[in-house]
Protein backbone atom coordinates (compact mmCIF):
# COMPACT_ATOMS: atom_id res chain seq x y z
CA UNK A 1 0.00 0.00 0.00
CA UNK A 2 0.93 3.46 -0.42
CA UNK A 3 3.66 4.79 1.99
CA UNK A 4 2.30 7.73 4.38
CA UNK A 5 3.45 11.08 4.40
CA UNK A 6 4.15 13.02 7.27
CA UNK A 7 6.99 15.92 8.08
CA UNK A 8 8.13 14.81 5.01
CA UNK A 9 9.05 11.49 6.16
CA UNK A 10 7.82 8.19 4.74
CA UNK A 11 5.94 5.38 6.92
CA UNK A 12 5.77 2.12 5.04
CA UNK A 13 2.91 0.25 5.17
CA UNK A 14 1.98 -3.52 4.28
CA UNK A 15 -0.34 -4.27 1.76
CA UNK A 16 -3.36 -3.90 3.99
CA UNK A 17 -2.17 -0.93 5.44
CA UNK A 18 -0.33 -2.18 8.73
CA UNK A 19 2.58 -0.25 9.56
CA UNK A 20 5.73 -2.46 8.29
CA UNK A 21 7.77 -1.07 11.05
CA UNK A 22 5.66 -0.24 14.53
CA UNK A 23 8.15 1.85 15.51
CA UNK A 24 6.75 4.18 13.37
CA UNK A 25 3.33 4.61 15.18
CA UNK A 26 2.46 8.22 16.07
CA UNK A 27 -0.79 10.00 16.60
CA UNK A 28 -0.60 11.95 13.28
CA UNK A 29 0.04 8.24 11.99
CA UNK A 30 -3.39 6.66 13.58
CA UNK A 31 -5.16 10.10 12.17
CA UNK A 32 -3.67 9.07 8.88
CA UNK A 33 -4.86 5.65 9.09
CA UNK A 34 -8.11 6.14 10.29
CA UNK A 35 -8.33 8.25 7.46
CA UNK A 36 -7.92 5.99 5.26
CA UNK A 37 -10.53 3.60 6.49
CA UNK A 38 -12.92 6.68 6.55
CA UNK A 39 -12.97 7.21 10.46
CA UNK A 40 -12.12 10.60 11.66
CA UNK A 41 -10.70 9.46 15.37
CA UNK A 42 -12.82 11.93 18.26
CA UNK A 43 -12.07 11.52 22.23
CA UNK A 44 -14.18 8.20 22.25
CA UNK A 45 -11.64 6.68 19.93
CA UNK A 46 -8.17 7.95 21.36
CA UNK A 47 -9.53 6.26 24.49
CA UNK A 48 -9.47 2.80 22.93
CA UNK A 49 -6.11 3.44 21.00
CA UNK A 50 -4.78 4.68 24.50
CA UNK A 51 -5.91 1.48 26.08
CA UNK A 52 -4.35 -1.13 23.07
CA UNK A 53 -1.42 0.60 23.40
CA UNK A 54 -0.85 0.60 27.27
CA UNK A 55 -2.39 -3.40 27.06
CA UNK A 56 0.30 -4.26 24.17
CA UNK A 57 3.24 -2.10 26.04
CA UNK A 58 2.48 -4.10 29.71
CA UNK A 59 1.19 -7.92 27.93
CA UNK A 60 2.86 -7.58 24.22
CA UNK A 61 -0.71 -9.26 23.23
CA UNK A 62 -3.30 -7.64 20.84
CA UNK A 63 -6.36 -8.40 23.07
CA UNK A 64 -9.01 -10.74 22.08
CA UNK A 65 -12.16 -8.76 21.19
CA UNK A 66 -13.85 -10.20 24.33
CA UNK A 67 -10.82 -9.16 26.74
CA UNK A 68 -10.93 -5.55 24.87
CA UNK A 69 -14.67 -5.46 25.97
CA UNK A 70 -14.27 -6.10 29.67
CA UNK A 71 -10.97 -3.95 29.59
CA UNK A 72 -12.51 -0.79 28.49
CA UNK A 73 -15.46 -1.60 30.77
CA UNK A 74 -12.60 -1.61 33.48
CA UNK A 75 -11.22 1.70 32.76
CA UNK A 76 -14.04 4.02 30.68
CA UNK A 77 -16.93 2.47 32.79
CA UNK A 78 -20.13 0.04 32.09
CA UNK A 79 -21.63 1.89 29.23
CA UNK A 80 -18.57 1.59 27.33
CA UNK A 81 -17.58 -1.68 27.94
CA UNK A 82 -19.86 -3.25 25.46
CA UNK A 83 -19.02 -4.36 21.76
CA UNK A 84 -21.74 -1.93 20.55
CA UNK A 85 -19.91 0.76 21.59
CA UNK A 86 -16.90 -0.71 20.02
CA UNK A 87 -18.59 -1.43 16.94
CA UNK A 88 -19.51 1.72 16.44
CA UNK A 89 -16.33 3.74 16.88
CA UNK A 90 -14.47 0.96 15.03
CA UNK A 91 -16.91 -0.71 12.49
CA UNK A 92 -16.52 -4.41 11.01
CA UNK A 93 -14.68 -6.07 13.42
CA UNK A 94 -13.89 -3.38 16.13
CA UNK A 95 -10.64 -5.30 17.97
CA UNK A 96 -8.74 -5.58 14.49
CA UNK A 97 -9.53 -2.32 13.17
CA UNK A 98 -8.24 -0.37 16.77
CA UNK A 99 -5.10 -2.65 16.86
CA UNK A 100 -4.45 -1.70 13.48
CA UNK A 101 -4.67 2.53 14.00
CA UNK A 102 -3.08 1.86 17.89
CA UNK A 103 0.09 0.45 15.55
CA UNK A 104 -0.16 -2.94 16.85
CA UNK A 105 1.08 -5.97 14.75
CA UNK A 106 -0.86 -7.58 12.10
CA UNK A 107 -3.06 -10.25 14.28
CA UNK A 108 -2.69 -14.01 11.84
CA UNK A 109 -5.88 -14.48 11.61
CA UNK A 110 -5.81 -16.38 14.05
CA UNK A 111 -9.58 -15.93 16.09
CA UNK B 1 -7.93 -44.37 32.17
CA UNK B 2 -4.97 -42.42 30.37
CA UNK B 3 -2.74 -43.48 27.69
CA UNK B 4 0.60 -42.09 28.04
CA UNK B 5 2.68 -42.29 24.67
CA UNK B 6 6.67 -41.49 25.27
CA UNK B 7 8.43 -40.76 21.86
CA UNK B 8 11.86 -40.43 22.78
CA UNK B 9 14.61 -42.24 24.19
CA UNK B 10 15.71 -42.40 27.67
CA UNK B 11 19.30 -42.36 27.11
CA UNK B 12 19.32 -38.72 26.16
CA UNK B 13 16.02 -37.60 26.54
CA UNK B 14 14.42 -36.56 30.35
CA UNK B 15 10.58 -37.97 28.35
CA UNK B 16 9.98 -41.40 29.61
CA UNK B 17 11.29 -40.23 33.72
CA UNK B 18 8.98 -36.96 33.97
CA UNK B 19 5.91 -39.34 32.42
CA UNK B 20 6.58 -42.31 34.77
CA UNK B 21 7.01 -39.84 37.58
CA UNK B 22 3.46 -37.94 36.87
CA UNK B 23 2.11 -41.51 36.37
CA UNK B 24 -0.38 -43.08 38.71
CA UNK B 25 -2.70 -46.00 37.40
CA UNK B 26 -5.05 -47.30 35.96
CA UNK B 27 -2.92 -45.95 32.97
CA UNK B 28 -1.14 -47.50 30.22
CA UNK B 29 2.00 -46.34 29.11
CA UNK B 30 3.15 -46.90 24.70
CA UNK B 31 6.74 -46.27 23.84
CA UNK B 32 6.55 -45.30 20.08
CA UNK B 33 9.22 -44.15 17.75
CA UNK B 34 12.68 -43.16 20.02
CA UNK B 35 10.70 -43.95 22.57
CA UNK B 36 10.94 -47.85 21.99
CA UNK B 37 14.76 -47.93 23.55
CA UNK B 38 13.34 -47.75 26.75
CA UNK B 39 11.67 -51.10 26.28
CA UNK B 40 15.35 -53.22 26.18
CA UNK B 41 16.37 -54.13 29.12
CA UNK B 42 19.45 -50.98 30.15
CA UNK B 43 16.07 -49.31 31.07
CA UNK B 44 14.13 -51.25 33.26
CA UNK B 45 15.14 -49.81 36.95
CA UNK B 46 13.34 -46.85 35.52
CA UNK B 47 9.92 -48.78 35.75
CA UNK B 48 10.44 -50.17 39.18
CA UNK B 49 8.06 -47.52 40.72
CA UNK B 50 5.10 -48.38 38.56
CA UNK B 51 2.68 -51.15 40.00
CA UNK B 52 0.78 -53.53 38.51
CA UNK B 53 -2.19 -50.82 37.29
CA UNK B 54 -0.11 -49.52 35.07
CA UNK B 55 -0.17 -51.53 31.86
CA UNK B 56 3.36 -50.87 29.38
CA UNK B 57 3.38 -51.66 26.01
CA UNK B 58 5.93 -50.69 23.02
CA UNK B 59 5.03 -50.38 19.14
CA UNK B 60 5.94 -53.33 17.21
CA UNK B 61 6.96 -51.32 13.81
CA UNK B 62 9.29 -48.60 15.81
CA UNK B 63 11.01 -51.51 17.31
CA UNK B 64 11.17 -54.04 13.90
CA UNK B 65 12.22 -50.38 12.32
CA UNK B 66 15.61 -50.26 14.86
CA UNK B 67 16.43 -54.32 15.41
CA UNK B 68 15.42 -54.58 18.73
CA UNK B 69 12.60 -56.55 18.76
CA UNK B 70 14.31 -59.42 20.42
CA UNK B 71 15.61 -57.16 23.08
CA UNK B 72 11.91 -55.96 24.64
CA UNK B 73 11.99 -56.64 28.82
CA UNK B 74 9.11 -59.38 29.48
CA UNK B 75 6.77 -56.31 31.22
CA UNK B 76 5.91 -55.09 27.78
CA UNK B 77 3.15 -56.41 25.05
CA UNK B 78 4.44 -55.86 22.06
CA UNK B 79 1.46 -54.40 19.87
CA UNK B 80 0.66 -53.22 16.24
CA UNK B 81 -1.15 -50.19 14.54
CA UNK B 82 -4.48 -51.23 15.06
CA UNK B 83 -4.05 -52.42 18.82
CA UNK B 84 -2.32 -49.00 19.66
CA UNK B 85 -5.78 -47.22 18.12
CA UNK B 86 -7.79 -49.90 20.20
CA UNK B 87 -5.25 -48.56 23.25
CA UNK B 88 -6.51 -45.03 22.75
CA UNK B 89 -9.97 -45.38 22.31
CA UNK B 90 -10.19 -48.01 25.61
CA UNK B 91 -8.30 -44.94 27.45
CA UNK B 92 -10.42 -41.66 27.85
CA UNK B 93 -7.69 -39.19 26.66
CA UNK B 94 -3.94 -38.66 26.18
CA UNK B 95 -0.81 -37.69 27.15
CA UNK B 96 1.58 -37.08 24.78
CA UNK B 97 5.39 -36.87 26.28
CA UNK B 98 7.56 -35.79 24.11
CA UNK C 1 -17.82 -21.57 32.67
CA UNK C 2 -17.81 -25.46 30.99
CA UNK C 3 -18.33 -28.09 33.44
CA UNK C 4 -14.90 -29.93 33.70
CA UNK C 5 -15.37 -33.00 31.22
CA UNK C 6 -15.56 -30.09 28.95
CA UNK C 7 -12.15 -28.40 30.21
CA UNK C 8 -8.94 -28.41 28.74
CA UNK C 9 -5.42 -28.99 30.36
CA UNK C 10 -2.85 -27.53 28.61
CA UNK C 11 0.29 -29.44 30.10
CA UNK C 12 3.45 -27.56 29.09
CA UNK C 13 7.18 -28.64 29.36
CA UNK C 14 9.74 -26.29 27.81
CA UNK C 15 11.49 -23.50 29.34
CA UNK C 16 10.87 -19.76 28.03
CA UNK C 17 13.35 -20.13 24.86
CA UNK C 18 13.00 -23.73 23.62
CA UNK C 19 11.72 -23.43 19.97
CA UNK C 20 7.94 -21.80 20.26
CA UNK C 21 6.68 -24.81 22.39
CA UNK C 22 5.94 -22.59 25.13
CA UNK C 23 4.53 -20.18 23.04
CA UNK C 24 2.43 -22.38 21.31
CA UNK C 25 1.04 -23.84 24.56
CA UNK C 26 0.13 -20.34 25.36
CA UNK C 27 -1.10 -19.47 22.43
CA UNK C 28 -3.51 -22.09 22.89
CA UNK C 29 -4.49 -21.14 26.15
CA UNK C 30 -5.42 -17.87 25.35
CA UNK C 31 -7.48 -18.65 22.24
CA UNK C 32 -9.33 -21.17 24.29
CA UNK C 33 -10.04 -18.35 26.80
CA UNK C 34 -11.07 -16.25 24.12
CA UNK C 35 -13.57 -18.59 23.36
CA UNK C 36 -14.48 -18.78 26.89
CA UNK C 37 -13.84 -22.62 27.27
CA UNK C 38 -12.61 -23.68 30.32
CA UNK C 39 -8.51 -24.33 30.26
CA UNK C 40 -6.13 -24.68 32.96
CA UNK C 41 -2.06 -24.82 32.69
CA UNK C 42 0.14 -27.10 34.20
CA UNK C 43 4.06 -25.92 34.00
CA UNK C 44 5.91 -29.27 34.14
CA UNK C 45 9.58 -29.62 34.26
CA UNK C 46 11.27 -27.08 32.38
CA UNK C 47 8.39 -25.04 32.29
CA UNK C 48 8.66 -23.99 35.56
CA UNK C 49 11.62 -21.46 34.21
CA UNK C 50 8.75 -19.82 32.31
CA UNK C 51 7.76 -18.42 35.70
CA UNK C 52 10.80 -16.80 36.76
CA UNK C 53 10.50 -12.92 37.65
CA UNK C 54 12.96 -10.85 36.23
CA UNK C 55 13.14 -11.92 32.78
CA UNK C 56 14.62 -9.93 30.19
CA UNK C 57 13.71 -11.48 27.12
CA UNK C 58 14.73 -8.54 24.86
CA UNK C 59 18.52 -9.02 25.90
CA UNK C 60 18.13 -11.79 23.38
CA UNK C 61 16.00 -10.03 21.00
CA UNK C 62 13.34 -12.15 21.89
CA UNK C 63 9.63 -11.56 22.40
CA UNK C 64 8.62 -11.46 26.31
CA UNK C 65 7.17 -14.41 26.87
CA UNK C 66 6.52 -13.32 30.78
CA UNK C 67 4.66 -10.29 29.68
CA UNK C 68 2.14 -12.55 28.11
CA UNK C 69 2.00 -15.19 30.70
CA UNK C 70 0.84 -12.08 33.00
CA UNK C 71 -2.09 -11.56 30.41
CA UNK C 72 -3.71 -14.82 31.20
CA UNK C 73 -5.36 -13.30 34.85
CA UNK C 74 -7.29 -10.98 32.53
CA UNK C 75 -8.07 -14.18 30.39
CA UNK C 76 -9.97 -15.59 33.38
CA UNK C 77 -7.34 -18.49 33.12
CA UNK C 78 -6.58 -18.74 36.85
CA UNK C 79 -6.02 -22.45 37.25
CA UNK C 80 -2.56 -22.35 37.04
CA UNK C 81 -0.68 -25.59 38.49
CA UNK C 82 3.07 -26.91 38.71
CA UNK C 83 4.95 -29.82 40.63
CA UNK C 84 6.28 -29.00 43.71
CA UNK C 85 9.31 -31.17 42.65
CA UNK C 86 9.89 -29.46 39.39
CA UNK C 87 10.54 -26.33 41.54
CA UNK C 88 12.44 -28.39 43.94
CA UNK C 89 15.09 -30.21 41.34
CA UNK C 90 15.86 -26.74 39.74
CA UNK C 91 16.25 -25.10 42.93
CA UNK C 92 13.58 -22.81 42.41
CA UNK C 93 11.74 -20.18 45.27
CA UNK C 94 7.98 -21.38 45.16
CA UNK C 95 7.38 -17.69 46.95
CA UNK C 96 8.95 -15.52 44.02
CA UNK C 97 6.91 -16.82 40.76
CA UNK C 98 5.53 -14.30 38.35
CA UNK C 99 1.94 -15.84 38.89
CA UNK C 100 0.21 -17.76 41.82
CA UNK C 101 0.59 -21.18 41.08
CA UNK C 102 -1.24 -24.06 42.88
CA UNK C 103 2.06 -26.31 43.78
CA UNK C 104 1.31 -29.97 43.99
CA UNK C 105 2.93 -33.13 44.93
CA UNK C 106 3.55 -36.03 42.91
CA UNK C 107 0.18 -37.87 43.57
CA UNK C 108 -1.50 -34.60 43.22
CA UNK C 109 0.08 -33.58 39.77
CA UNK C 110 -1.38 -37.44 38.56
CA UNK C 111 -4.80 -36.76 39.88
CA UNK C 112 -4.61 -33.31 37.94
CA UNK C 113 -4.18 -35.33 34.84
CA UNK C 114 -7.75 -37.61 35.67
CA UNK C 115 -10.09 -34.56 36.82
CA UNK C 116 -9.59 -32.99 33.15
CA UNK C 117 -11.82 -33.75 30.06
CA UNK C 118 -8.60 -33.48 28.01
CA UNK C 119 -5.19 -32.86 27.82
CA UNK C 120 -3.23 -31.51 25.61
CA UNK C 121 0.49 -31.58 25.66
CA UNK C 122 3.58 -29.24 24.14
CA UNK D 1 -15.86 -43.43 17.31
CA UNK D 2 -14.92 -39.67 15.81
CA UNK D 3 -10.97 -39.29 16.25
CA UNK D 4 -9.03 -36.27 15.95
CA UNK D 5 -5.62 -36.23 15.38
CA UNK D 6 -2.60 -33.39 16.32
CA UNK D 7 0.46 -33.81 14.69
CA UNK D 8 3.42 -31.57 16.17
CA UNK D 9 6.31 -32.42 14.29
CA UNK D 10 7.54 -31.48 11.68
CA UNK D 11 8.35 -34.22 8.69
CA UNK D 12 12.34 -34.15 8.66
CA UNK D 13 13.21 -33.42 12.55
CA UNK D 14 10.89 -35.98 13.93
CA UNK D 15 8.56 -38.54 13.13
CA UNK D 16 5.41 -37.54 14.24
CA UNK D 17 3.31 -36.83 10.44
CA UNK D 18 4.72 -40.31 9.56
CA UNK D 19 3.48 -42.13 13.15
CA UNK D 20 -0.09 -39.98 13.01
CA UNK D 21 -0.14 -41.43 9.56
CA UNK D 22 -0.11 -45.05 10.58
CA UNK D 23 -2.20 -44.27 13.66
CA UNK D 24 -4.78 -42.88 11.30
CA UNK D 25 -4.59 -45.44 8.45
CA UNK D 26 -5.26 -48.54 11.18
CA UNK D 27 -8.05 -46.38 12.53
CA UNK D 28 -10.11 -45.96 9.34
CA UNK D 29 -9.26 -49.29 8.69
CA UNK D 30 -10.80 -49.83 11.73
CA UNK D 31 -14.24 -48.64 11.00
CA UNK D 32 -13.23 -45.41 12.63
CA UNK D 33 -13.45 -41.59 11.86
CA UNK D 34 -10.81 -39.21 11.47
CA UNK D 35 -12.59 -36.28 11.53
CA UNK D 36 -9.66 -33.74 11.96
CA UNK D 37 -5.68 -33.64 11.67
CA UNK D 38 -4.47 -30.66 12.99
CA UNK D 39 -1.10 -29.56 12.42
CA UNK D 40 0.82 -27.05 14.90
CA UNK D 41 4.04 -26.10 15.56
CA UNK D 42 6.73 -27.20 13.39
CA UNK D 43 4.08 -29.88 12.03
CA UNK D 44 3.16 -27.19 9.29
CA UNK D 45 6.09 -27.94 7.39
CA UNK D 46 4.23 -30.82 6.22
CA UNK D 47 1.69 -28.86 4.57
CA UNK D 48 4.56 -27.60 2.02
CA UNK D 49 3.41 -28.05 -1.71
CA UNK D 50 7.36 -27.23 -2.35
CA UNK D 51 8.70 -30.64 -0.07
CA UNK D 52 10.52 -32.15 -2.69
CA UNK D 53 11.66 -35.65 -1.34
CA UNK D 54 14.06 -38.12 -3.50
CA UNK D 55 11.54 -40.71 -5.22
CA UNK D 56 12.87 -43.49 -3.06
CA UNK D 57 11.37 -41.34 0.00
CA UNK D 58 8.16 -41.12 1.30
CA UNK D 59 6.67 -37.36 0.98
CA UNK D 60 4.29 -37.66 4.06
CA UNK D 61 2.67 -34.23 2.94
CA UNK D 62 1.59 -36.33 0.04
CA UNK D 63 0.71 -39.28 2.21
CA UNK D 64 -1.75 -37.35 4.04
CA UNK D 65 -3.51 -35.40 0.89
CA UNK D 66 -4.56 -39.12 -0.37
CA UNK D 67 -5.90 -40.31 2.46
CA UNK D 68 -7.62 -36.69 3.50
CA UNK D 69 -9.36 -37.04 -0.18
CA UNK D 70 -10.02 -40.48 -0.22
CA UNK D 71 -11.69 -40.24 3.73
CA UNK D 72 -12.75 -36.57 3.70
CA UNK D 73 -10.59 -35.86 6.88
CA UNK D 74 -10.19 -31.81 7.49
CA UNK D 75 -6.60 -31.50 7.39
CA UNK D 76 -6.45 -27.93 9.35
CA UNK D 77 -2.93 -26.19 9.46
CA UNK D 78 -2.61 -23.34 12.34
CA UNK D 79 -2.26 -20.35 10.74
CA UNK D 80 -0.17 -18.50 12.86
CA UNK D 81 2.29 -21.31 13.53
CA UNK D 82 2.49 -21.46 9.18
CA UNK D 83 2.51 -17.72 8.67
CA UNK D 84 5.94 -17.84 10.69
CA UNK D 85 7.40 -20.72 8.82
CA UNK D 86 6.72 -20.01 5.31
CA UNK D 87 4.13 -21.90 4.47
CA UNK D 88 0.98 -19.69 2.85
CA UNK D 89 -2.12 -19.96 0.58
CA UNK D 90 -2.60 -17.89 -2.01
CA UNK D 91 -4.46 -15.07 -0.46
CA UNK D 92 -2.11 -15.11 2.82
CA UNK D 93 0.53 -14.49 0.17
CA UNK D 94 -1.17 -11.22 -0.73
CA UNK D 95 -1.55 -10.09 2.93
CA UNK D 96 1.84 -10.37 3.80
CA UNK D 97 3.26 -9.13 0.18
CA UNK D 98 4.82 -12.69 -0.59
CA UNK D 99 6.07 -13.57 -3.78
CA UNK D 100 4.58 -17.13 -3.88
CA UNK D 101 2.02 -19.49 -2.32
CA UNK D 102 3.26 -22.89 -1.29
CA UNK D 103 -0.04 -24.71 0.98
CA UNK D 104 -0.61 -28.29 -0.82
CA UNK D 105 -3.93 -28.82 -1.98
CA UNK D 106 -6.20 -30.19 0.65
CA UNK D 107 -4.97 -28.19 3.29
CA UNK D 108 -6.58 -25.41 4.76
CA UNK D 109 -5.11 -22.51 7.26
CA UNK D 110 -7.31 -21.76 10.32
CA UNK D 111 -6.97 -20.51 14.10
CA UNK D 112 -6.44 -22.70 17.26
CA UNK D 113 -9.85 -22.49 17.66
CA UNK D 114 -9.87 -25.56 15.35
CA UNK D 115 -7.80 -27.07 17.71
CA UNK D 116 -9.35 -26.61 20.41
CA UNK D 117 -12.86 -27.60 18.97
CA UNK D 118 -11.40 -30.47 17.81
CA UNK D 119 -9.78 -31.25 21.71
CA UNK D 120 -13.39 -31.06 22.92
CA UNK D 121 -15.90 -32.12 20.42
CA UNK D 122 -14.13 -35.30 19.02
CA UNK D 123 -14.50 -38.96 20.84
CA UNK D 124 -10.20 -38.45 21.20
CA UNK D 125 -7.80 -36.84 20.46
CA UNK D 126 -4.46 -37.85 19.74
CA UNK D 127 -1.09 -36.18 19.70
CA UNK D 128 1.76 -36.92 17.96
CA UNK D 129 4.35 -34.88 19.35
CA UNK D 130 7.80 -33.45 17.57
Amino acid sequence: MEPLHINGQQIALDPEGYLQNLADWSPEVARQLAHAEGIELQDEHWEIIELLRDFYAEYQLSPAMRILVKQTGIRYGKEKGNSMHLLRLFPGSPAKLASKLAGLPKPSNCL
Amino acid sequence: MILHTVNRAPGSHAALQQCIQALSGPAALLLIEDGVYGATPAFTRLFHRLDGTVHCYVLAADLQARGIDALVDGRFQVIDDAAFVQLSLDCDKMVAWY
Amino acid sequence: MSTPDKQLLVVVGAGPHNATRARDALDLVLTSAAFEIGVGILFRDDAVYQLLPQQQADAIDAKSLAANLQALPLYDVEQLYAPRSALEARGLDPDNLLLPVQLLDDNATAALLHSYGQILSF
Amino acid sequence: MKIAVLVYGSPTASSAAATAYRYARAAIGLGHQITRVFFYGEGVHGASALAAPPQDEVNWGQRWQQLAQEHEIEMIVCIAAALRRGVLNQQEAQRHGKSAANLAAGFELSGLGQLADAALNSDRLITFGG
